[in-house]
């Protein structure tokens, strides 16, 4: 059943939610929209477009402690750290963005062993997806659609929300996203118009306009393929790029981490840390041999292993084309330019 | 979570140490579990690896030198890596001693297809110390529950001097068996080498076994690779039935960190074992 | 208990280390709070060094060298002058005392300098109260 | 009457094709069209028909001498400068990482430059302030007069009047944001370490987590690092996606080092990098 | 992972009455890898010593630490146990305890406080150590003398006399330097050719020297034991292998240059030696003074010359000589005086310096020896002005230490050869030598005068156009004096010479701020220079005189022999080196190195350190911004944990 509320009722809501548990909702920083850890209702903002940074660090935080250990004493000392859980709210996720976690969700516990951590805060927490405003322009760099996800796609939420003027109408998408609706008395139910308006609403986000709109994923992985070898291709494309880690970083696709033990005093801690396939030392080994060590190799790897060797591997795109990756290289290399430019070689 | 989290390593305690050669930076580490469950729960196949891990230090891919008949212990072989600024995990492990204790975690990857090699002629082919998981492999089909499963088996084995081969006591055993073929050469011998010189690749296309019901499995520096998957390839191995075991840098082992790939393979679950087949369709260049 | 800072000392071996040997040869007392670590030369100090001493919950940390022109490695301590000041300049910006780094020329017949050097910056010290802002909290 | 941001384009066009014609380069740095006019690229001209790709637009605010180190020792080379850039390109040449002969520095004079991210024009107190290179063969176009000039310095007085404690609290909470993806040291036209310090592990100078602290070694060792190296073109600062005012510190650093050394970075091909300098009379008062 | 083997020494009360020696071991034995841990009361002692080697072997130790007096004091006594005992040396540390923990405070709190911080730097900075070795190499048996003065020539006589073979190289055409130039030498009054030149002669006929006149060091490679020493040997245009000294090409020579050996006074050939005593005798052709040269024609001399051995198409020639040692004795330069107005040299040619002095009283001198103004008259007034830029701020801080007393020698002569009278115009007088304060109260009974006052100025006189007025502050009386005078006499200060920059570049010598050659440490290494296998004897180092300059280099040469004598020399093992995989290539290391001891490599694009030059100063590592380099022995991964395990409790 629809519900709703408005947007006055907010931080209603949010205190809601916090009493229980915590609460992730996008916050204004100086540098633009982020998700935080709400300390105060009143914080929680929805006129954003979309958050500087992509919410997966709610499941894969940049920082994840394993083990806590002592240097000089016994690894039978050691001490995994335990995951002691809230239930979570993930508020107001872009639909981009919480398909992102389904993609995730195949690479970390969906296939192979399953990653514990990834799994218990998944498991832990309550998606409320967030649908675009679909009478703002998508943003330039922004290309979702052509992924085939809509500006107001539910799947993935548990529940849906949908802004209409000054009111948020709220959706169940799973059982759990339905009952929590049910438990939140300050909700009211939606008219028949509004459920209408809802409805509809989603099928006109399939046809939301985004920059490209032509491809279809399958030749991408193709095509990606065979001009592997073809460097000449690589180096023009990536004439430009730093091999920095911006990309990487604020992508809500990009799981690649690094495993360090970080000591201090003989106190110590096993924790994993964001990496990047942009890094120097991501490939190097001991011996000193790198396998890849020029930019053009690092930009081939990322772009490849997001729109060719995911599909091989999972059968779906790592990319939600949130656009995240254009918007903050500093050197304005848009990886959707360069697809495009892969079909076309 | 601890007890079904892949990335808690079990604590091992260091049982044996033997110093593999004479330049002193490889030795062979015999590892017992500390806690039961855990080794009833490391089961493993000759080809598989595992993270050798201390607390401080990091994590290393190490092969499974040992085979899984040998009951009781795990073996690896560890080379101290890095030549000016030293390797962590294997410097370290380097400067332990018997009833040090540290962590495991594995088995991890895929081992030798067994069950593919099995009524086959198997010929090895190893160089230098990445000989570890053939090592593994040979005395888990010279067992004698499993001996009768495997057909003739041929190995040669290469190093650049007499002082670097591994395992000198077992070569010595093997080559006194019936039912193992042993061709041992070394790039360049010394005094009191009696044995064979010449490069692995040439000895291998002097040996030249035919291609007939024949697995190849080679492991070697990537050198020695490059050389001698051509020669079996011009005996007529067929690609599939020639095996290799890939290296790349690691630290999760479990597919997870998304460092080790060849193409969409990722080295560490996928692989590390491939048949040149397989090897193939991955892109040359990574 | 009043507050007893630990201070971090990098020395030079041929001046000030040999000058602090000197103060306690001559048996000059000074207090107890400075640690030294010895190095070849001032030179030697990479300014991490200085930072990482901070992090590592220094309340100061007092660095000696040969004085200039005196350097048993000719022109060692002109390149730390240099080095040390920018460090120091960016320990200021960024919000910790500048007092609490200090760079001092102390040659080795100077062990009655060492010992005053040691006695005023502790006291220093002391007056700053303790290091809590680079210094890592677990 | 400063040239227009098109009468420079076609200028640069002009120029980099004769360059790459004659062959008297092999490379000629510029920029290039983006997935829009607001978001140009650096880019990398060949061959004589790739000049017909060249933009010039407020928003080429890049520095192209960071491309230069790619390069191997003896490429011929044209790169178009803006201000900041020929400095960057003085410093390297100073540091030896590349040749001034090898060079032909197609000098850009720019006055309005504008933030891609933001569409806002860039204040130029959060760069060198200068307009025109200081170095070039040819300038493709006017020099810019009359506009105001502005000490790169003057921002700093806020930042230097503050109180200690404000000051360090200012700074945790901007390093603190630093999610470590290092765009600001490959932004930069002087980082060009590979490794850079903080990607080791033997010692591991800071830790690789974005925590407080393993930043703050990171920041303040690559502030030392820069010291009298830093050119001001403020691209660090552009390039973090989490937008941290570096450009303040490395400002701060640069002043401090101009007092005490008495001289700029890249201003003159024959000074020598002054961390790597020193004079007999330099005052202890420095230290102080 | 270590074994570590803790010591901790008693020093009998010296340490165990301020700092809990048992608690200290006890403290050492909880920490982690520590093996075992042991105090006692005097470790450096036999049965101390015995004990550290015996735990080695049964506890096999791989690091020790000693926990005891500076290192300064025992590092080496402790070393030498763990090499005894098969353990590298270098895998030492040394925790001091006594010079700066227990003679430093009385409170035995604090004092074991301190001991434990310390202790546990130590451990943690010892599980870091390395094995390292020292390289040997083989070292060339010969030595090269740069300079040929007194000091060079007496360095080479020395050296060539235990055997040794000496290149000694000269940039003028003959060996004597300034000394040649003198007619007697103070406090002795004995002649200086007389005492001269038979050392000028012996070097030329030394069977172990090879003299090298008329050349240049135009480069220098390698380093202690192995230099690799190129000379230029300038165009002389005169075939000395077939020059037998005849000199007949000398008398025809229209060509006529400056006289350098007499200052400037006269004019000397084209083809000339520079004095009739000169080593070797044979001639060289003057370019800018030669008719030949500027006009195209003349060729006098290639006419006189019997032996054919004018060859005007002679070129510079280069040759290098392998040596083990180098001792640099390039002597110095007067300062040049002209700039200094108020004096008026150069302008009043009744002003003189003082080497121009020194050929006048010279019987192969200008004047034969008599003292004559430039006009041939006599002098009737004569003042000496003392530190002519020298003592001077605005000049020279420095004191040229010879003035003094070649003032005093000046005034002798010119009582012994005219009737005038002398004036002698000192700050203070400096007469600290052997003989010397004897000399100057002689002098004085010889009827000179002295005012004590720099003088400030010299005018012409307005009454007699041919005479000078010296004025200065007499500053016994505080009157000012203004004496009128018929020749003056300038003592200018001792400089540098003009090429020392060069010199220094190629030997990678440091200068101090005058340009004097610096010694590796002013009391106890002032022969040694800070690279090593080159030394500095006689006024290159610092103004001096004669017997100075001789005892210099004597020793300069002794310093010399105990390198060559060695068939191998050790060279420091705690050198840096640079791990090629990290090196950015900013060749930070080798713009700051002091020692010139990192080199680039532009094909591999990074740089190397040649551990040969290396001093292990470290300054390398911390300029070196993507920390390619590794000091050894003070690693940054080495000091890191050592300031971690200092401030951990
Ligand atoms: C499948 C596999 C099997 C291997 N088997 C053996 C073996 O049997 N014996 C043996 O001596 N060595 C083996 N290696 C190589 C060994 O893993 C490296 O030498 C080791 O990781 C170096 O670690 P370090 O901490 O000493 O070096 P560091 O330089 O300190 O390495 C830091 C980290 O980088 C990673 N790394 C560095 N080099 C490698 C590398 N070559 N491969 C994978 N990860 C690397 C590791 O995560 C390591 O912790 C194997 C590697 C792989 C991938
Ligand atoms: C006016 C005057 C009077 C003095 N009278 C006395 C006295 O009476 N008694 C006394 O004890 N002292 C006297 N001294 C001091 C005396 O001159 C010095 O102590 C002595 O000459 C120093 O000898 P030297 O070999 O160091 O230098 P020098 O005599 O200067 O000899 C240096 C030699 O090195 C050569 N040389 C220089 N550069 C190079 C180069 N790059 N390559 C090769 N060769 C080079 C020069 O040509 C010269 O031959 C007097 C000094 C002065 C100025
Ligand atoms: S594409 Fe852009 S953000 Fe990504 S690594 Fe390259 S420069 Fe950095
Ligand atoms: S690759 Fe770029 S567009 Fe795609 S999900 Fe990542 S950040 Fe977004
Ligand atoms: S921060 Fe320092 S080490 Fe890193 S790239 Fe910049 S200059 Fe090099
Ligand atoms: S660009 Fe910004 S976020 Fe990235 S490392 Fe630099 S300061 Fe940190
Ligand atoms: S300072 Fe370091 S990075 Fe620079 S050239 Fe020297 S070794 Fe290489
Ligand atoms: S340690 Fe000192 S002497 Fe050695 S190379 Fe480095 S700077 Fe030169």
């Amino acid at each position: 059943m629809l519900k709703k509320t408005t947007i006055d009722k907010l931080p209603d809501l949010a205190a809601h939610l916090m009493e229980q548990g915590t609460l992730l909702a996008p916050v204004q920083e100086a540098a633009g929209f982020n998700f935080q850890v709400i300390a105060d209702a009143k914080q929680v903002d929805l006129n954003f477009h979309n958050t500087v940074l992509s919410p997966k660090a709610a499941f894969f935080p940049q920082m994840e402690d394993f083990v806590r250990y002592q240097t000089g004493k016994s690894i039978l000392e050691a001490v995994p750290v335990e995951l002691n859980l809230k239930p979570t709210f993930l508020f107001g996720v872009r639909p981009c963005d919480v398909k992102s976690f389904t993609i995730m969700d195949i690479h970390f516990s969906g296939t192979g062993l399953v990653d514990p951590y990834w799994q218990k805060r998944r498991q832990a927490a309550t998606i409320f997806g967030y649908a675009f405003d679909l009478d703002q322009p998508a943003q330039a760099e922004e290309f979702y659609k052509t992924l085939g996800i809509g500006a107001a796609d539910p799947d993935g939420s548990d529940v849906f929300m949908i802004r209409k003027g000054g009111d948020l109408l709220l959706k169940g998408v799973t059982l759990k996203g339905e009952k929590l609706l049910t438990q939140l008395s300050l909700l009211t139910a939606a008219s028949a118009d509004e459920e209408k308006y809802f409805e509809d609403y989603i099928i006109r986000g399939r046809d939301f306009k985004t920059r490209f709109t032509f491809l279809a994923d399958k030749n991408i992985a193709k095509k990606l393929e065979d001009i592997f070898h073809d460097s000449d291709f690589w180096m023009k494309v990536s004439g430009a790029c730093l091999s920095c880690g911006v990309c990487t970083f604020v992508c809500p696709n990009c799981y690649c981490f690094d495993i360090c033990d970080e000591t201090l005093f003989s106190q110590g801690i096993r924790r994993r840390v964001w990496d990047a396939c942009m890094f120097t030392d991501f490939t190097l080994e001991a011996s000193g041999h790198n396998p890849r060590t020029q930019v053009f190799q690092k930009l081939r790897q990322k772009i490849k292993h997001k729109y060719s060797y995911h599909v091989r591997k999972y059968g779906v795109i790592s990319c939600v084309g949130c656009g995240r990756c254009t918007k903050h290289c500093p050197v304005n290399i848009d990886i959707f330019s360069i697809v495009e430019e892969a079909m076309k070689a | 979570m601890s007890s079904n989290n892949p990335y808690i390593p079990m604590p091992v305690e260091i049982s044996n140490i033997t110093n593999e050669v004479d330049t002193n930076d490889i030795k062979t580490f015999r590892l017992t579990f500390l806690n039961k469950e855990d080794e009833k729960k490391f089961k493993y196949l000759p080809g598989q690896f595992a993270e050798l891990s201390i607390y401080g230090k990091g994590e290393a891919p190490i092969g499974i030198a040992s085979s899984p008949t040998e009951k009781g212990y795990v073996e690896f072989t560890v080379q101290r890596a890095g030549t000016i600024v030293p390797g962590l995990v294997t410097a370290a492990l380097h400067n332990m001693e018997t009833g040090g204790k540290i962590g495991l975690r594995g088995p991890l990857g895929h081992p030798w297809p067994i069950e593919f090699l099995e009524k086959k002629n198997i010929v090895i082919v190893g160089g230098g110390f990445a000989f570890t998981t053939l090592r593994s492999l040979i005395n888990y089909m010279l067992h004698p529950d499993n001996r009768s499963r495997f057909g003739r088996i041929t190995v040669i084995y290469g190093a650049r001097t007499p002082g670097l081969l591994l395992y000198k006591d077992e070569l010595a055993a093997w080559g006194k068996r019936e039912d193992i073929k042993t061709i041992i050469t070394v790039d360049k011998g010394d005094e009191t080498w009696t044995g064979r010189e010449g490069f692995v690749p040439a000895v291998c296309k002097e040996v030249a076994p035919s291609p007939y019901n024949k697995v190849a499995v080679i492991c070697g520096p990537p050198i020695m690779i490059k050389f001698t998957l051509p020669v079996f390839f011009d005996l007529g191995f067929y690609k599939e039935n020639i095996l290799t075991s890939l290296e790349m840098r690691m630290k999760c082992g479990i597919g997870k960190c998304g460092r080790c790939n060849v193409g969409y393979k990722y080295v560490c679950s996928d692989g590390p074992v491939f048949s040149l087949a397989e090897l193939e369709e991955l892109p040359r260049d990574f | 208990m009043s507050f007893e800072p630990k201070i971090l000392g990098i020395a030079c071996n041929w001046c000030t280390y040999t000058g602090a040997d000197l103060a306690g040869t001559t048996r000059l007392q000074y207090p107890q709070n400075l640690r030294v670590v010895r190095v070849m030369c001032s030179s030697r100090i990479n300014p991490s060094f200085i930072f990482r001493a901070f992090q590592l919950g220094a309340d100061g940390v007092l660095v000696g060298g040969c004085h200039p022109g005196d350097c048993h490695y000719n022109t060692g301590n002109l390149y730390a002058r240099r080095r040390l000041a920018v460090t120091k300049k960016i320990l200021e910006f960024s919000g910790i005392e500048p007092e609490r780094f200090r760079v001092e020329w102390i040659s080795a017949s100077e062990g009655n300098r060492y010992a005053e050097v040691v006695t005023e910056f502790t006291e220093q010290v002391k007056q700053l109260g303790p290091q809590t802002k680079f210094k890592i909290s677990r | 009457m400063a040239s227009s941001f098109k009468q420079i384009e076609d200028k640069l066009k002009t120029e980099a094709k004769k360059l790459l014609k004659t062959g008297q380069v092999s490379v000629v740095l510029a920029y290039g069209k983006g997935y829009d006019d607001n978001h140009p690229m650096p880019y990398i001209a060949k061959l004589p028909s790739d000049a017909d790709n060249i933009v010039f637009n407020e928003y080429c605010t890049h520095n192209l001498a960071r491309y230069l180190v790619r390069y191997p020792k003896g490429t011929k080379i044209a790169v178009a400068v803006k201000a900041a850039d020929s400095r960057a390109v003085i410093q390297l040449i100073q540091e030896e990482k590349v040749k001034r002969e090898d060079l032909i520095l197609l000098g850009l004079p720019a006055y309005g430059m504008k933030n891609s991210k933001t569409g806002e024009i860039i204040d130029s107190q959060t760069t060198c302030g200068l307009y025109n290179p200081v170095l070039y063969d040819t300038l493709l176009g006017e020099e810019v007069h009359g506009q105001p000039v502005v000490s790169p310095y003057d921002v700093l007085a806020q930042y230097e009047a503050m109180d200690k404690d404000a000051r360090f609290e200012f700074w945790k909470k901007e390093f603190d944001k630093c999610i470590r993806c290092y765009a600001c040291r490959k932004a930069c036209p002087m980082c060009y370490c590979d490794p850079c310090f903080i990607d080791q592990n033997n010692p591991r100078w800071g830790e690789k987590s974005p925590q407080s602290h393993g930043n703050l070694m990171y920041h303040l060792t690559r502030f030392h690092h820069l010291a009298g190296r830093c050119i001001d073109c403020g691209e660090c600062s552009r390039a973090c996606p989490v937008d941290i005012p570096l450009y303040l510190f490395h400002k701060k650093v640069a002043k401090e080092c101009e007092e005490m050394f008495g001289q700029a970075s890249g201003m003159r091909i024959d000074d020598k990098p002054v961390l790597v300098n020193f004079r007999v009379d330099d005052s202890d008062k420095i230290l102080e | 992972m270590s074994r570590i083997g803790v010591f901790v020494c008693h020093c009998g009360l010296n340490i165990a009455k301020t700092v809990r020696v048992s608690e200290l071991a006890q403290f050492a034995s909880t920490l982690p890898d520590v093996v075992v841990a042991k105090d006692y009361k005097f470790m450096c002692s036999t049965p101390g010593q015995e004990m550290i080697a015996h735990d080695i072997k049964q506890h096999r130790l791989d690091r020790i630490i000693v926990t005891a007096c500076s290192p300064l004091m025992h590092e080496q006594t402790f070393r030498k146990v763990l090499a005894a005992s098969g353990l590298n040396q270098y895998l030492l540390t040394i925790v001091n305890i006594r010079e700066q923990v227990s003679w430093v405070t009385h409170d035995i709190e604090e004092g074991t406080a301190k001991a434990k911080a310390l202790l546990n730097g130590a451990v943690y900075r010892s599980r870091l150590l390395a094995p390292l070795t020292s390289r040997v190499i083989d070292v060339n048996d010969d030595v090269m003398v740069v300079g040929g003065g007194i000091a060079g020539i007496q360095a080479s006589l020395e050296l060539a006399n235990t055997g040794k073979k000496v290149y000694l190289v000269e940039k003028n055409s003959t060996i004597g330097g300034h000394m040649a130039q003198f007619d007697k030498t103070f406090p002795t009054l004995d002649c200086s050719a007389c005492i001269l030149t038979p050392k000028m002669d012996a070097v030329l006929q030394h069977k172990n020297i090879t003299l090298m006149t008329y050349c240049e060091v135009s480069e220098v490679k390698g380093f202690i034991g192995n230099f690799d020493v190129t000379i230029r040997q300038k165009a002389r245009y005169v075939d000395h292998s077939k020059c037998n000294g005849c000199l007949a090409c000398t008398e025809k020579c229209p060509g006529k240059g400056l006289s350098e050996w007499d200052e400037g006074l006269v004019n000397r050939k084209a083809i000339h030696i520079p004095f009739p005593q000169a080593v070797p005798q044979k001639p060289v052709i003057d370019r800018d003074a030669c008719t030949f040269f500027k006009k195209g024609k003349c060729r006098l001399c290639e006419k006189v010359c019997e032996h054919k051995a004018i060859d005007f198409d002679q070129q510079d020639t280069f040759t290098t000589v392998k040596v083990g040692a180098v001792i640099v004795a390039t002597g110095y330069d007067l300062m040049d005086t002209k700039p200094l107005i108020q004096y008026g040299y150069g302008k009043y040619p009744g002003v003189y310096n003082a080497l121009e002095i020194e050929r006048l009283f010279n019987s192969t001198g200008p004047t034969g020896g008599k003292v004559t103004l430039r006009d041939g008259r006599e002098p009737k007034a004569i003042a000496i002005l003392h530190c002519i830029g020298s003592r001077d701020k605005n000049h020279y801080e420095h004191c040229s230490r010879v003035c003094c007393m070649y003032s005093l020698k000046f005034a002798h002569l010119f009582k012994e050869k005219t009737s005038a009278d002398v004036y002698q115009f000192y700050i203070d007088m400096r007469a600290a030598g052997k003989g010397y304060e004897e000399f100057y109260n002689r002098i004085i009974e010889e009827d000179v005068k002295f005012i004590r006052g720099k003088g400030a100025r010299v005018s012409k006189s307005a009454e007699e156009p041919d005479r000078l007025i010296v004025e200065a502050e007499d500053t016994i009386t505080g009157k000012f004096v203004q004496l009128p005078v018929d020749m003056v006499v300038l003592s200018p200060a001792m400089i540098p010479r003009s090429d020392t920059e060069s010199i220094k570049r190629l030997f990678n010598l440091s200068t101090d701020k005058y340009g004097f050659f610096m010694e590796r440490h002013p009391k106890l290494a002032p022969l040694s220079t800070m690279s090593e296998g080159i030394f500095i004897a006689g006024v290159c180092q610092s103004p001096k005189d004669i017997p100075d300059t001789v005892a210099q280099a004597n020793g300069a040469a002794a310093e010399a022999l105990t390198i060559v004598e060695k068939d191998k020399l050790e060279l420091e093992a705690t050198t840096a080196m640079v791990n090629p995989a990290s090196c950015c290539g900013c060749q930070n290391c080798v713009r700051v190195c002091p020692y010139g001891a990192p080199a680039f490599n532009e094909t591999k694009r990074v740089s190397e350190i040649n551990e040969a030059l290396c001093k292990g100063c470290g300054l390398c590592a911390s300029v070196c911004p993507s920390a390619a380099i590794i000091a050894r022995h003070f690693t940054n991964d080495q000091v890191l944990a050592e300031m971690e395990g200092l401030m951990e409790f």
